[in-house]
């Protein structure tokens, strides 16, 4: 369970990243973040890993507040909690499976990791990720040599051989065309199904967010402006996000002829 | 979690661990021929240093400024040629750095570039000086002249391999535009080189103050006669003086530099 | 296209506001600078042959009669200078290799993007500028002083000279790396030593490698001005041949320098390619 | 004025008349309008200078031509800027000068007088208690020299002991009578091989030890002169064979005023340790040129 | 005019990236390109101002034969023939007016150019150009600082600059988020109308072209699959292109919610 109380970021510019955010993310569930590009979405969910740390209230993961969190309870944190980002950021120039197998770090020695001696179970563990995102094939290919959808979903086995109790994902398909945008969505909602892992992800376009989310948060000046299960979308909810009423051309497919 | 047994590598793997082992024998083959063959004496140098340390480094560490005057006016001497004789090599550089780098001239003119550069590399300092002694006398023209050869193998090197790393798409947005070599040259290579070319321009001339030894054969004064020569007399408080002096040289140097450099990455 | 020049007509009749190529700032700036430089380098040019006498004339028929001298390259030479010449690539293989590990820390010490502790980050950085400002012939000097002759003393002196150049190279190449990999690493719950081993490593090792061996090279040419001060090698050899007035012996060791070089540079461009 | 036409003919056909190697008579005479002399200082002394200005000054006044004094790191370039007649007038050591006469017909006019000699000798050190007591006790020993292109460091010992014990060449000097040899690169890193015990017995010029004295205080007890070798020509002036044979004349009587003159002798003295200078003739060096000669064809490799 | 009259080309390595290509495209047409990746559509555009040339075959550009082009005929060609690319091409150190100005180099002389001579004319337009993409007020600023639309509209702007007959666009919108896609696609399409300037782009996705093309061109394999306007395409069009019936994700909106 991930608990938000009164939490706000300045960003030392002045910046105010996110303001009073008030709330509850229980177990299993999908969330989606939608807004306007600043709206704060990625600020929310790098508090939560704590790659950037709020500056008041407190933040509670499992009952414990992180925000206190150093060394190594934070790598503790961050080893449960698996990140997808917008551009996989894979290192390039080594192979799939050794970007997969860097989803163990957290639990692996630092002596066994550097001399590349993973157990049995660290490395079915990553070829069995690599099957659920059908990319096993690729296995020993460079990540370079891989498509956008391709590198993508290395992130997302990546993410799993990390077997986190939570999955953030940062505009995880913002780089990506829309077929295989639909592709990763399909697979996080997927995992969050299949493994039960609470999922939360940032996206920009709300047709989207809505096709795959149970539930939706809409922020907008580092506020949170909408808090509600997907049904309870309406035109309303849209200029509260937007500042203004939808348009066609908020949705990914723009205008669309069917 | 079931036990999956990973797939076989890929068979360009085996071949590829082949080559890799090859290479590992013959790199530690080279290190044991290298190691065993080369005659040092531990202990002996370990000894000595300990004797001498106390003779040599309190000394340094306590620099002569009586020659601080003199030592002054040779470092300026010594800016002063640098800075012409690594201007002249910047400007001498570029036309052999586009004739070595492989994405402009084609690749039989690259060959050739690149093995100017390498014989401008491969003559010694020693000879380039004489050389420009004999052309224009021993002075200070002379050392500008050397550092400016010196400096060009180099920094044509540099060059050209920033060169080979510009966005060729831009090359080609230009050719679409129907602009011609010259054209793309100006709007399309130059823009995407010039940061480079300037910032390795400016380390070169750091580089430069410091190749102050040929200076000393040409009989341009500057700082290197004066560390041959407090060399020779074993002269370490004024060799600590002249430490200082560079060091605070290349220092403003360096710090110039480096805000020149952001003005114009 | 006649269509295009008349809505341009009608646009620029009615604006009537035609922007000239600069901003005026942008060009007083480079104006300025582009005077600067050429000021200094006129007053440089003028001081540097202020004491020429005689001018440039004759120059290149001065420069003739010695290059002549220099052949034909007397190449029998040849089996009497293999010693010293394997002597100098030992030399070079040594201190290029310890210069290459003592480097690691030192660069990525003096990275920005990974010494994010700023005291540490510029103790460094001046470190290594102290490391480079010290000419090599001065460090020569000095470990002869300290050590005595010998080819120990050389081999220190191009370890700290390469470990300047090289460290500098170096972690610029690590400031320019992909920062967004260490983040994942990071927010995977690596902890440092991983991250930089899992992230920073794979995309800094191409470059690492070329640099490293660039500096083979200078230091196999370095040595030439080791054997100035007694260190050893090649330089020794070349210095004597020269002393005596064997030009052709000189030119036939300068040959076998720059073949070597090309070799180098061959064999590094190989590994390069392996590597990229 | 008139020397500049002189000099463009010289300079238009200067490929020919500068590649005639050693050929003194047709090439035409010149009074230059900067004289510039050239400045390298000798190893074998145990000062030196990085200046030569108030020379020239004094040269200047003396002479009414501008005159450049210009020090040199490295003799091989004097003497090619000796031959291509860059550089007028050479302050050049013993073995310079040879190479300087052979290569481009350079003329010695004067030489330099120390501790009120015109020649000096190159000493043997040894330690004191290696109990190496003659020359012939060197046999298999390890040797020190700074330099082969240094005449007291390397070729008259080298000269000496080749004589003394009937060796061919200096090949078998250095690997049948010796052990083993180094190049130290200075005359007190010689001395400072044999005082650390890394070489038995070091040449160079006498007295190098003096050198050491603050740096070693103990140097003179550790350290002994086994023996002397022959008598050295000292630094010459030397002037290159296009220079105007008055004017050249008139030169050589500045300098030799310079003996009478107190201020300029302290002069000579502070920065170069001269004494005095004197006059000297080709021939005071040809026992240089003889062993150069001896040894030109062992140094060829 | 242009006329592909049985143009093939055959890389050096073999892959052949066109077939026996026939197709007329007439001057102020608005032609969209649509093809899997790999397809040919890049080839095909590039063929036409040869930045590739065709190994068999006549292309005919304004009557005349490009396909035999050289030197000075090329630059006129390519002169009159403006190109738009997929990462925008922008010298990312010049300023946006330099890169504009970069347009009017195969009408300016080499000298004037490189002296940055520029008429008044010549700056007036590249003023006018950045207007009519709305981007004037980036006048002095470096390419490297705006964002990818605003790049892809200073592109469009030196192309306007350009003031060629044609225009090709490759895939000048994949790098753009679907708002700024349907931007950027609105000012092509403007540029068509009111200049009457033949148009042909490149597009990966079906819907986004037929909302906006006169005549859609399918390829597939090197080859032409389809040919006709936007209202002629079908479910059976859909499967000549991508070999299979078409799917929902195949439309970049994905599933539609309205
Ligand atoms: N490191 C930082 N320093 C200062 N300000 C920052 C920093 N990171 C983000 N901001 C600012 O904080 C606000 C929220 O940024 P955030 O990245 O969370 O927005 P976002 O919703 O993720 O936007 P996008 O869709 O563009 O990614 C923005 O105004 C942004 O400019
Ligand atoms: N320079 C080249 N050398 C060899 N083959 C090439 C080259 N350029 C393209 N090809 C091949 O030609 C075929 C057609 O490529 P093309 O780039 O025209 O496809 P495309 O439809 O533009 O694809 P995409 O949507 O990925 O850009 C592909 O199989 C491609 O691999
Ligand atoms: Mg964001
Ligand atoms: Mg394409």
């Amino acid at each position: 369970m991930i608990e938000f109380k009164d939490v706000s970021l300045v960003y030392p510019n002045g910046t105010q990243g996110l303001k009073n955010i008030n709330v509850t993310i229980k177990d299993g569930e999908f969330v989606v973040i939608v807004g306007l590009s600043g709206a704060g979405k990625s600020t929310f969910i790098r508090s939560i890993n704590r790659l950037v740390t709020p500056t008041s209230g407190s933040l509670l993961v499992d009952n414990e507040d992180i925000l206190t969190f150093k060394g190594k309870d934070l790598r503790k944190l961050r080893t449960k909690t698996g990140m997808i980002f917008q551009n996989y950021n894979l290192v390039k120039r080594s192979s799939v499976l050794k970007n997969v197998l860097a989803g163990r770090l957290g639990h692996v020695g630092t002596v066994r990791s550097i001399l590349n001696m993973y157990s049995k179970e660290d490395l079915s563990l990553a070829y069995e990720s690599l099957k659920r995102v059908n990319i096993e094939e690729k296995i020993y290919n460079r990540a370079d040599e891989l498509s956008g959808g391709q590198q993508q979903r290395v992130s997302i086995a990546r993410v799993l051989t990390q077997q986190p109790k939570y999955i953030l994902a940062d505009e995880p398909v913002a780089s990506l065309d829309p077929p295989t945008s639909h592709q990763v969505m399909t697979y996080l909602k997927k995992i969050n199904k299949e493994d039960g892992i609470t999922t939360i992800v940032n996206l920009h376009f709300i047709d989207m967010a809505m096709e795959y989310a149970d539930r939706i948060i809409g922020m907008r000046g580092g506020e949170i402006v909408f808090d509600g299960p997907a049904s309870e979308v309406s035109e309303k909810t849209f200029e509260e996000i937007y500042g203004r009423s939808i348009r066609e051309e908020d949705k990914i497919g723009g205008a669309d002829k069917s | 979690m079931d036990q999956y047994s990973l797939p076989p590598k890929p068979k360009n793997a085996f071949m590829k661990r082949i080559r890799n082992i090859v290479i590992a024998i013959a790199v530690v083959a080279l290190y044991i021929w290298t190691f065993t063959s080369i005659d040092i004496d531990w202990g002996r140098a370990i000894e000595r240093s300990l004797n001498n340390f106390q003779r040599v480094i309190p000394k340094l560490f306590s620099p002569d400024w009586g020659a601080l005057g003199e030592v002054s006016l040779s470092m300026l001497e010594t800016v002063f040629i640098a800075f012409a004789g690594s201007l002249m090599a910047a400007i001498i550089a570029v036309p052999l750095a586009f004739l070595a780098a492989n994405n402009m001239m084609g690749k039989y003119f690259s060959i050739i570039g690149k093995w100017i550069l390498s014989a401008i590399r491969a003559f010694p300092d020693l000879i380039l000086a004489i050389l420009f002694v004999v052309a224009v006398g021993p002075n200070a023209f002379a050392g500008v002249l050397a550092i400016a050869i010196g400096s060009t193998g180099m920094l044509g090197k540099m060059f050209s391999e920033i060169i080979e790393s510009i966005d060729m798409q831009v090359v080609e947005a230009m050719q679409a535009n129907g602009a011609n070599r010259i054209q793309i040259l100006f709007y399309a290579v130059l823009p995407q080189i010039i940061p480079e070319f300037l910032s390795y321009a400016i380390y070169r001339f750091e580089v430069d103050i410091r190749a102050s030894s040929i200076l000393g054969i040409v009989g341009a004064g500057g700082i290197g006669t004066m560390i041959i020569f407090a060399a020779n007399n074993r002269n370490w408080n004024e060799m600590g003086m002249i430490l200082l002096a560079i060091i605070v040289v290349v220092t403003i140097i360096d710090f110039a530099s480096a805000k020149i450099r952001q003005k114009i990455v | 296209m006649t269509k295009g020049k008349s809505v341009l007509s009608q646009a620029s009749s009615e604006t009537n506001k035609i922007p000239s190529l600069y901003p005026a700032k942008t060009k007083l700036q480079v104006t300025v600078i582009f005077f600067t430089v050429l000021i200094i380098y006129i007053f440089s040019m003028y001081w540097t042959q202020r004491e020429m006498v005689g001018g440039v004339g004759g120059a290149l028929g001065n420069m003739y009669t010695v290059i002549k001298k220099f052949f034909p390259p007397n190449f029998a030479i040849l089996p009497n200078i293999l010693d010293p010449l394997l002597q100098t690539i030992q030399m070079a293989i040594i201190a290029t290799t310890i210069a290459a590990i003592i480097t690691i820390p030192l660069a990525l010490l003096s990275a920005r993007n990974v010494t994010t502790f700023k005291p540490l980050y510029y103790f460094s950085r001046t470190f290594l500028n102290l490391l480079r400002t010290i000419p090599d012939l001065v460090l020569a000097v000095i470990f002869v002083g300290l050590f005595g002759i010998g080819v120990f003393p050389g081999i220190l002196a191009l370890i700290i000279f390469s470990l300047g150049i090289l460290a500098k190279l170096i972690s610029e190449t690590i400031e320019a790396v992909d920062m967004n990999p260490m983040e994942a690493m990071r927010a995977s719950g690596g902890n440092t030593l991983q991250v930089i081993w899992y992230a920073l490593v794979p995309q800094v090792l191409p470059q690492y490698t070329s640099l490293v061996l660039y500096v083979f090279e200078i230091n196999i040419r370095a040595s030439v001005v080791l054997g100035l001060v007694g260190a050893g090698g090649i330089g020794l050899i070349l210095n004597q041949q020269l002393g005596f007035y064997n030009y052709p012996n000189a030119m036939a060791i300068i040959i076998i320098i720059f073949v070597v070089v090309i070799l180098i540079e061959y064999i590094s461009n190989k590994i390069r390619e392996a590597l990229v | 004025g008139g020397s500049d036409s002189e000099q463009d003919t010289d300079t238009s056909n200067g490929e020919d008349s500068a590649s005639e190697e050693g050929s003194t008579e047709e090439s035409e005479q010149m009074i230059p309008d900067t004289l510039v002399m050239g400045f390298v200082p000798s190893q074998d002394s145990d000062t030196i200078a990085d200046t030569i200005e108030p020379l020239a000054e004094r040269l200047s006044e003396e002479l009414g031509i501008e005159v450049q004094g210009q020090v040199m790191t490295n003799y091989n370039a004097l003497v090619e800027a000796m031959g291509a007649n860059q550089v007028h007038v050479g302050f050049i050591p013993a073995f310079g000068y040879v190479l300087a006469n052979e290569q481009y017909g350079v003329e010695v006019i004067l030489k330099s007088i120390r501790y009120g000699s015109g020649t000096y000798k190159a000493q043997y050190v040894v330690r004191a208690d290696s109990g190496i007591e003659t020359l012939a006790d060197l046999e298999g020993k390890i040797w020190a020299y700074n330099d082969k292109g240094s005449t007291s460091g390397y070729l008259f010992p080298a000269n000496q002991l080749m004589e003394e014990f009937g060796l061919e060449s200096a090949e078998q000097l250095e690997s049948e009578f010796f052990s083993h040899t180094m190049e130290t690169g200075g005359h007190d890193n010689s001395a400072i091989a044999v005082y650390e015990g890394d070489a038995d017995v070091a040449t160079t010029f006498d007295d190098v030890r003096t050198e050491l004295e603050e740096e070693y205080p103990d140097v003179m007890e550790k350290l002994t002169i086994l023996g002397y070798t022959e008598e050295i020509p000292n630094d010459t002036i030397s002037v290159t064979k296009e220079l105007d044979d008055e004017f050249v004349q008139k030169l050589k009587e500045i300098f030799l005023s310079f003996n009478d003159d107190e201020e300029m002798i302290q002069i000579m003295k502070d920065v170069y340790n001269w004494d005095a200078i004197d006059e000297a003739t080709d021939e005071e060096y040809q026992i240089v040129k003889d062993t150069y000669a001896k040894f030109k064809d062992n140094i060829e490799l």
